[in-house]
């Protein structure tokens, strides 16, 4: 690394691509991210910004290319593998179990942290230490008083703040989250941002987020994707500064919403 | 055994094929299209066999009798859609699985009742009795190379009319995703009725077609409904030209496995079918889900 | 999901069922206690049916396969001469059933939806066929067990399954023992992953779940019960052929989960009732009895989207709108 | 006890139950005491759903027309008919067969189309030992390893019309053939049957093929059998799958070069549907339309006058299990607790059947005339007995 400032990347992913037939979503993209940091993925529609994080979840299998986690090359594992090895993720459109209550899926998320669930005779409940995480996991993302709500009844707002809490709940080193603003209130988006502002303390977080307002005010470091490749890396500044991004995708507003070319 | 012993089974497969076509290509675009499990599928084409052994009884006419009984089953198919699939297209698939196994019921006792239990036949029209001879023994029917020119036009038919027009392009839309459909504002519910009518008349038509080949008895559509599914499967649900290419495949590994695994060949198709699928999990030509 | 706190009514409902089915011996007939025990072994073939459908998300359509199979084994392992021994022909078909499950599941388990679905009915005719072709079953004229099979410890031998009420006592019980089994799995930390993964497989994954390995387990689970329920059902009989594993008894007790209600640990027992009663009802009422048959069949999707177990719990299934298969 | 004519089902059958019970530990004449009263049940398990549901319809048709001409009583005894749609499904059977039995208590079995069916109803028919007469159902095992004193057959063993065949075949002058047959019990014994009478005249299988069951798709076949290019073929098919083959062996060209030759089943019921194609088809069955005896010249018109079906084997099965039924209810004068007499009864009995005069062997199977057929006009015309008095082998059956 040349950077000094750069910390020791924990994902680092070399020459990712993924073709659906003809189409490179991901075109040979090289990045690092470092330990602890917010990186932040921006670019307009079809950049193939969900198609990345799909690829570092294991959501989706590469075409080519590596991803390493720390030394360990994670590149074709599944996403249940990722997981337990640190990297947990939200998804765009709100994926609870919307039947269930807010206890119940966090609980089922803490619980896959058990080195096994093909426990069969023993109540589930019983156990103390998943009670324990289920607990911090709803505390944290500010539904400790909602915890016997049935999901679905939720707000809007509040099914997002699940959404991430149950990815709390397992306990990831890295966090992905795809959107975690989008369709919120005002005032929802807030009180997100302040869930996520208290997450970096401890996380790498990695995002994808059009609230350009957001981005520059939260990232430590932006990446710019167009046509599925790597643009532009760098802090805010920088990225504000770089002409080939404000060419090719900020255009004449810097802070555009949701910019569309 | 030579070569000509392999080119005729090879033919003999690909006119299996042909006839499976037809029926596969109804229930993989209701399958695709509507996400609907239709187990009534094979009913509508003994109703074919049927209405062709009673039409052309009263006519004298095969012709006829596809020229009048085709709308009827078009009717019923519309019918069937109208007052009890459409209300389950938001629900799982085994309501449909479940519902559609009712409905079985219901066209055998009804084909009991109208038609009686003996078992028919009907005349190959007079103008395609001929055969072709092809060896020393073996001659080939006319009316069998019709039957596969039949199926060809009809799929040619098919492939036009998804390629090239409106409703081709609404039924593409539809089968690659149901939600785009609906925002880009077309009629979904005109859409699954034009589309059930469609695929019963194709099973219908088939049962028509094969009548004269075929013996008309009850429980003639069960036999057909099973391999149809598997053809689907294994061509990739949804997909016409999967539909085509599984219809080839089972035909010709029927034909050759009757041949060359004579004592098992019942679990031939079975076996290809869970081959494939293990390869492919979303069959030949069908989209991963 | 299920709501499984017990309320007064509902314990007093289950006390008068135990009673119930304690006395009927006492004062039914012949032929309704062998038909009672007809329905208990098929409410047990659809109980384990029901974990895969109702819990796992998992649409089999060849569950008669490890019904069948179960049956030959006992056919298979009991002396012409003599009775087997309930202790080993049991294990032994329970067991062989869940082997061929864990077989046929480790291949299934790829695939999903309607591709799932076909895939299990390919496997289970595939069976059918070789039963069916094989000369050394009995072929399609199917197979005997000439004795029913022997509860004897030494000479202490209380249970005589040839005396019909013991064998109703016995079929009972183990309705019982499956219903706790399964009421006990679902609330274990294996229960609960695979109610999560019926309602949302990818989630589950992500969370970090080896989904896969769990519908697995559920499958060879599903696929041991599916034995017992045939080795039952074999014993009773004294008869197995191929048909048994056909796709038709596949349907038949799919119908039976669905009308009872899938999801719930009691419908399937309630699905089995009904749906023996109902063809046997229907049966002697008209010639036409299909038509009924089809006409109840398709009322009860239209008009009961929970099936039975939906008419006396209140709550109702959300309608899914997106269509994830 | 005679006085008791209640119509409340349960109560009746309980009193009936009672005085059966009776019959066993006591004398004659508290058993004849129920004479006269209560109906004679006869519990009918045959399809009236599916692909064989017109085997069912016209064996129960001719059954009970057989016992309508003969006054509609049986040993003086008004008669009850029980009647079971068997779906032809070999998992329900013992379900069904039990509900005939202890259920409804029957004095009488009669059943079933489908051999599968029938070892499963054989099994209990022999535990509960009810006397049951199965009109159709050939698997050789009923008369066989399965035979009882309680069983009867009125029809066939599977083994038996094909036997005939064989001598048939070898002396129109063939030497290799090839078989053919759906691969299921009934065809594999029907096989076995030809195949036996045909080597042992001195003939050669060249090849025996059998064919996934209830498939009618033939085609490969055909061409394999136009490849070997043998002498003749026999097959063995039924219902829906004769119709296709027939008419697939004629549209292939085969019929004219290669003779084809089959037990009766392939051209009953079905020439209608079959037509022209089944022309000139050789056959041998203990049974044809065109017989010409006394009983049959009777027979037919009534028949078809009386039922609207047509007269064909399984009507002829059908009819002579009524015959049955009276000859021996009469030779009991309607005691059904005689179970004893009623089965020596039957042993006995000649039944001057339309198909000819026939008698039960050691095991209850007929011992029959097979009849040479062919395919003329529409019509099996009969070309002369192909076997006289043809008994089954009834391997392993350790009665009699």
């Amino acid at each position: 690394m040349t950077d000094p400032t750069m910390r020791d990347p924990i994902l680092s992913i070399k020459g990712l691509t993924k073709r659906f037939g003809a189409l490179a979503a991901v075109d040979d993209v090289f990045l690092d991210f470092a330990s602890g940091e917010t990186h932040a993925i921006i670019g307009p529609n079809g950049a193939g910004k969900t198609t990345l994080i799909n690829l570092l979840s294991g959501d989706l299998p590469p075409t080519t290319g590596t991803i390493h986690l720390l030394d360990r090359d994670v590149t074709a594992l599944a996403p249940d593998r990722k997981s337990q090895l640190g990297i947990g993720r939200t998804y765009q459109k709100t994926n609870i179990f919307p039947d269930e209550t807010c206890f119940q899926n966090c609980w089922l998320a803490a619980q896959s942290r058990l080195p096994s669930s093909m426990r069969f005779f023993r109540r589930a409940h019983r156990r103390a230490d998943i009670r324990a995480a289920t607990e911090r996991a709803l505390a944290l993302c500010n539904l400790d008083a909602r915890a016997d709500v049935i999901a679905g009844h939720l707000s809007y707002g509040e099914q997002r703040q699940l959404e991430i809490g149950m990815t709390l709940a397992t306990d990831p080193k890295i966090l992905l989250l795809d959107e975690p603003l989008a369709g919120m209130s005002a005032e929802e988006s807030v009180r997100t941002m302040a869930l996520l502002t208290s997450l970096a303390e401890n996380l790498t977080l990695i995002l994808i987020e059009h609230d350009m307002d957001m981005v520059f005010a939260f990232a430590q470091t932006i990446t710019v994707m167009v046509n599925g490749q790597v643009l532009e890396t760098g802090t805010p500044a920088q990225i504000r500064a770089s002409a080939a991004v404000r060419d090719a995708y900020l255009g004449h507003g810097p802070t555009e919403q949701g910019a569309t070319p | 055994m030579d070569i000509s012993f392999f080119l005729i089974q090879a033919l003999n497969g690909v006119q299996y094929g042909f006839l499976l076509f037809l029926v596969a290509s109804g229930l993989t675009l209701i399958f695709g299209i509507m996400g609907v499990i239709n187990l009534a599928h094979g009913s509508f084409y003994m109703i074919g066999a049927y209405l062709a052994y009673w039409l052309t009884g009263l006519t004298g006419s095969l012709l006829l009798a596809i020229l009048l009984g085709l709308p009827l089953a078009v009717l019923t198919g519309l019918a069937i859609e109208r007052f009890a699939i459409s209300h389950l297209y938001t629900r799982d698939h085994l309501y449909q699985v479940l519902l559609t196994y009712g409905l079985i019921l219901i066209f055998n006792e009804m084909q009991s009742i109208l038609w009686g239990n003996d078992l028919y036949g009907v005349a190959i029209p007079e103008m395609l009795t001929g055969s072709i001879r092809l060896t020393e023994t073996q001659s080939y029917p006319v009316y069998r190379l019709f039957v596969s020119l039949v199926c060809i036009l009809v799929a040619l038919g098919m492939l036009l009319t998804i390629q090239k027009t409106r409703l081709g392009m609404m039924i593409r839309a539809g089968a690659s995703n149901r939600e785009m459909t609906q925002i880009l504002g077309l009629n979904i519910k005109q859409l699954y009725a034009i589309v059930f009518g469609a695929g019963a008349g194709l099973a219908a038509f088939a049962g028509m077609m094969a009548a004269p080949i075929e013996a008309v008895y009850p429980g003639m559509g069960e036999g057909i409904l099973i391999t149809s599914f598997v053809v689907v499967v294994i061509g990739g649900i949804g997909s016409i030209k999967g539909a085509f290419f599984g219809a080839m495949l089972i035909g010709l590994a029927d034909t050759f496995g009757s041949v060359l695994v004579p004592d098992y060949s019942g679990i031939v198709i079975y076996a290809l079918m869970a081959l494939v699928l293990l390869w492919r999990p979303q069959g030949l030509f069908g989209q991963r889900v | 999901m299920t709501n499984l706190r017990p309320t007064r009514l509902y314990l007093l409902i289950a006390l008068c069922i135990v009673i119930a089915v304690g006395l009927f011996p006492l004062f039914g007939e012949k032929f309704h206690i062998l038909l009672a025990t007809r329905i208990f072994i098929l409410a047990i073939f659809a109980m384990s049916l029901n974990l895969l459908i109702g819990f796992t998300g998992l649409i089999s359509f060849g569950h008669a396969a490890f019904f069948g199979a179960a049956g030959y084994i006992l056919a298979f392992v009991a002396p012409e001469d003599g009775a087997a021994a309930f202790w080993w022909s049991a294990p032994l078909s329970i067991g062989g059933a869940a082997l061929l499950a864990a077989g046929i599941g480790w291949m299934s388990i790829r695939t999903s939806g309607v591709y799932f679905i076909m895939i299990t009915l390919a496997f289970a005719q595939m069976l059918y066929f070789f039963f069916n072709d094989s000369p050394y079953f009995g072929g399609s004229d199917g197979a005997f067990i000439y004795f029913k099979p022997s509860l004897a410890i030494g000479s202490f031998d209380p249970v005589n399954l040839d005396n019909r009420v013991h064998f109703y006592y016995l079929a009972a019980i183990l309705v019982l023992v499956v219903w706790a089994f399964l009421a006990m799995l679902l609330r274990s930390p294996f229960g609960q992953v695979i109610k999560g993964l019926r309602a949302n497989e990818p989630r589950m994954r992500a969370l970090g779940y080896p989904t896969q390995r769990y519908k697995l387990v559920s499958f060879i689970i599903a696929g041991g019960l599916a034995g017992l329920a045939g080795y039952l059902n074999a014993a009773q009989s004294g008869y197995i052929s191929p048909a048994h594993l056909g796709w038709q008894e596949s349907g038949s007790v799919m119908m039976m989960v669905i009308l009872g209600g899938m999801g719930s640990l009691h419908g399937p027992i309630l699905g089995a009732f009904t749906f023996v009663l109902l063809h046997d009802i229907l049966r002697d009422l008209s010639q036409h009895w299909l038509l009924l048959m089809g006409g109840v069949i398709v009322a009860i999707v239209l008009f009961l989207p929970n099936g039975l177990a939906g008419l006396f719990t209140r709550k109702r299934i959300p309608q899914r709108d997106d269509d994830h298969d | 006890m005679s006085k008791i004519k209640r119509t409340d089902h349960r109560r009746r059958r309980f009193i009936q139950g009672a005085v059966a019970g009776a019959a066993i530990t006591a004398f004659a004449p508290s058993r004849f005491a129920i004479g006269g009263t209560a109906k004679v049940k006869v519990g009918i398990l045959l399809p009236y759903s599916g692909t064989y549901a017109f085997l069912g319809e016209k064996i129960t048709a001719a059954m009970k027309f057989a016992i309508a001409q003969a006054g509609g009583k049986l040993g003086g005894r008004d008669i009850e008919f029980v009647q079971l749609d068997s779906e032809a499904k070999p998992p329900k059977a013992t379900e069904n067969t039990n509900k005939l039995i202890t259920g409804e208590n029957v004095d009488f079995l009669v059943g079933p189309v489908h051999s599968g069916v029938a070892m499963a109803m054989a099994k209990i028919a022999r535990e509960e030992n009810v006397i049951t007469i199965v009109p159709n159902a050939g698997a050789n095992q009923l008369t066989g390893p399965l035979c009882a004193p309680n069983i009867f057959r009125t029809s066939f063993s599977n083994w038996q019309p094909s036997f005939p065949s064989g001598k048939v075949v070898y002396d129109d002058g063939h030497r290799n053939v090839v078989t053919m047959a759906w691969n299921y019990g009934a065809g594999k014994q029907a096989l076995g049957g030809f195949s036996q009478g045909f080597e042992d005249a001195g003939g050669k299988i060249v090849k025996q093929i059998l064919t996934p069951f209830p498939k009618v798709e033939f085609q490969a076949y055909l061409t394999e059998i136009a490849a070997l290019k043998p002498d003749a073929v026999f097959v063995f098919y039924a219902g829906g799958g004769a119709i296709k083959f027939v008419k697939d062996y004629a549209a292939s060209g085969l019929k004219d070069k290669i003779p084809l030759y089959s037990s009766g089943f392939l051209t009953e019921g079905t020439l209608k549907a079959q037509g022209a194609a089944a022309e000139g088809i050789k056959t041998t069955l203990h049974y044809s339309e065109t017989l010409d005896n006394p009983a049959n010249r009777i027979f037919r018109p009534a028949f078809e006058k009386a039922t609207g079906k047509s007269a064909d084997v399984f009507a002829v099965q059908g009819y002579d299990t009524g015959l049955l039924l009276l000859q021996a209810m009469n030779a009991v004068k309607g005691d059904t607790g005689a179970q004893k007499e009623i089965i020596t009864a039957m042993e006995n009995a000649v039944i001057d059947s339309p198909r000819g005069k026939w008698t039960f062997s050691a095991a209850h199977n007929p011992i029959q005339d097979f009849y040479l057929r062919q395919v003329v006009d529409g019509q099996n015309k009969v070309l002369g007995i192909a076997h006289k008095a043809l008994s089954d082998l009834a391997k392993g059956c350790r009665m009699g």
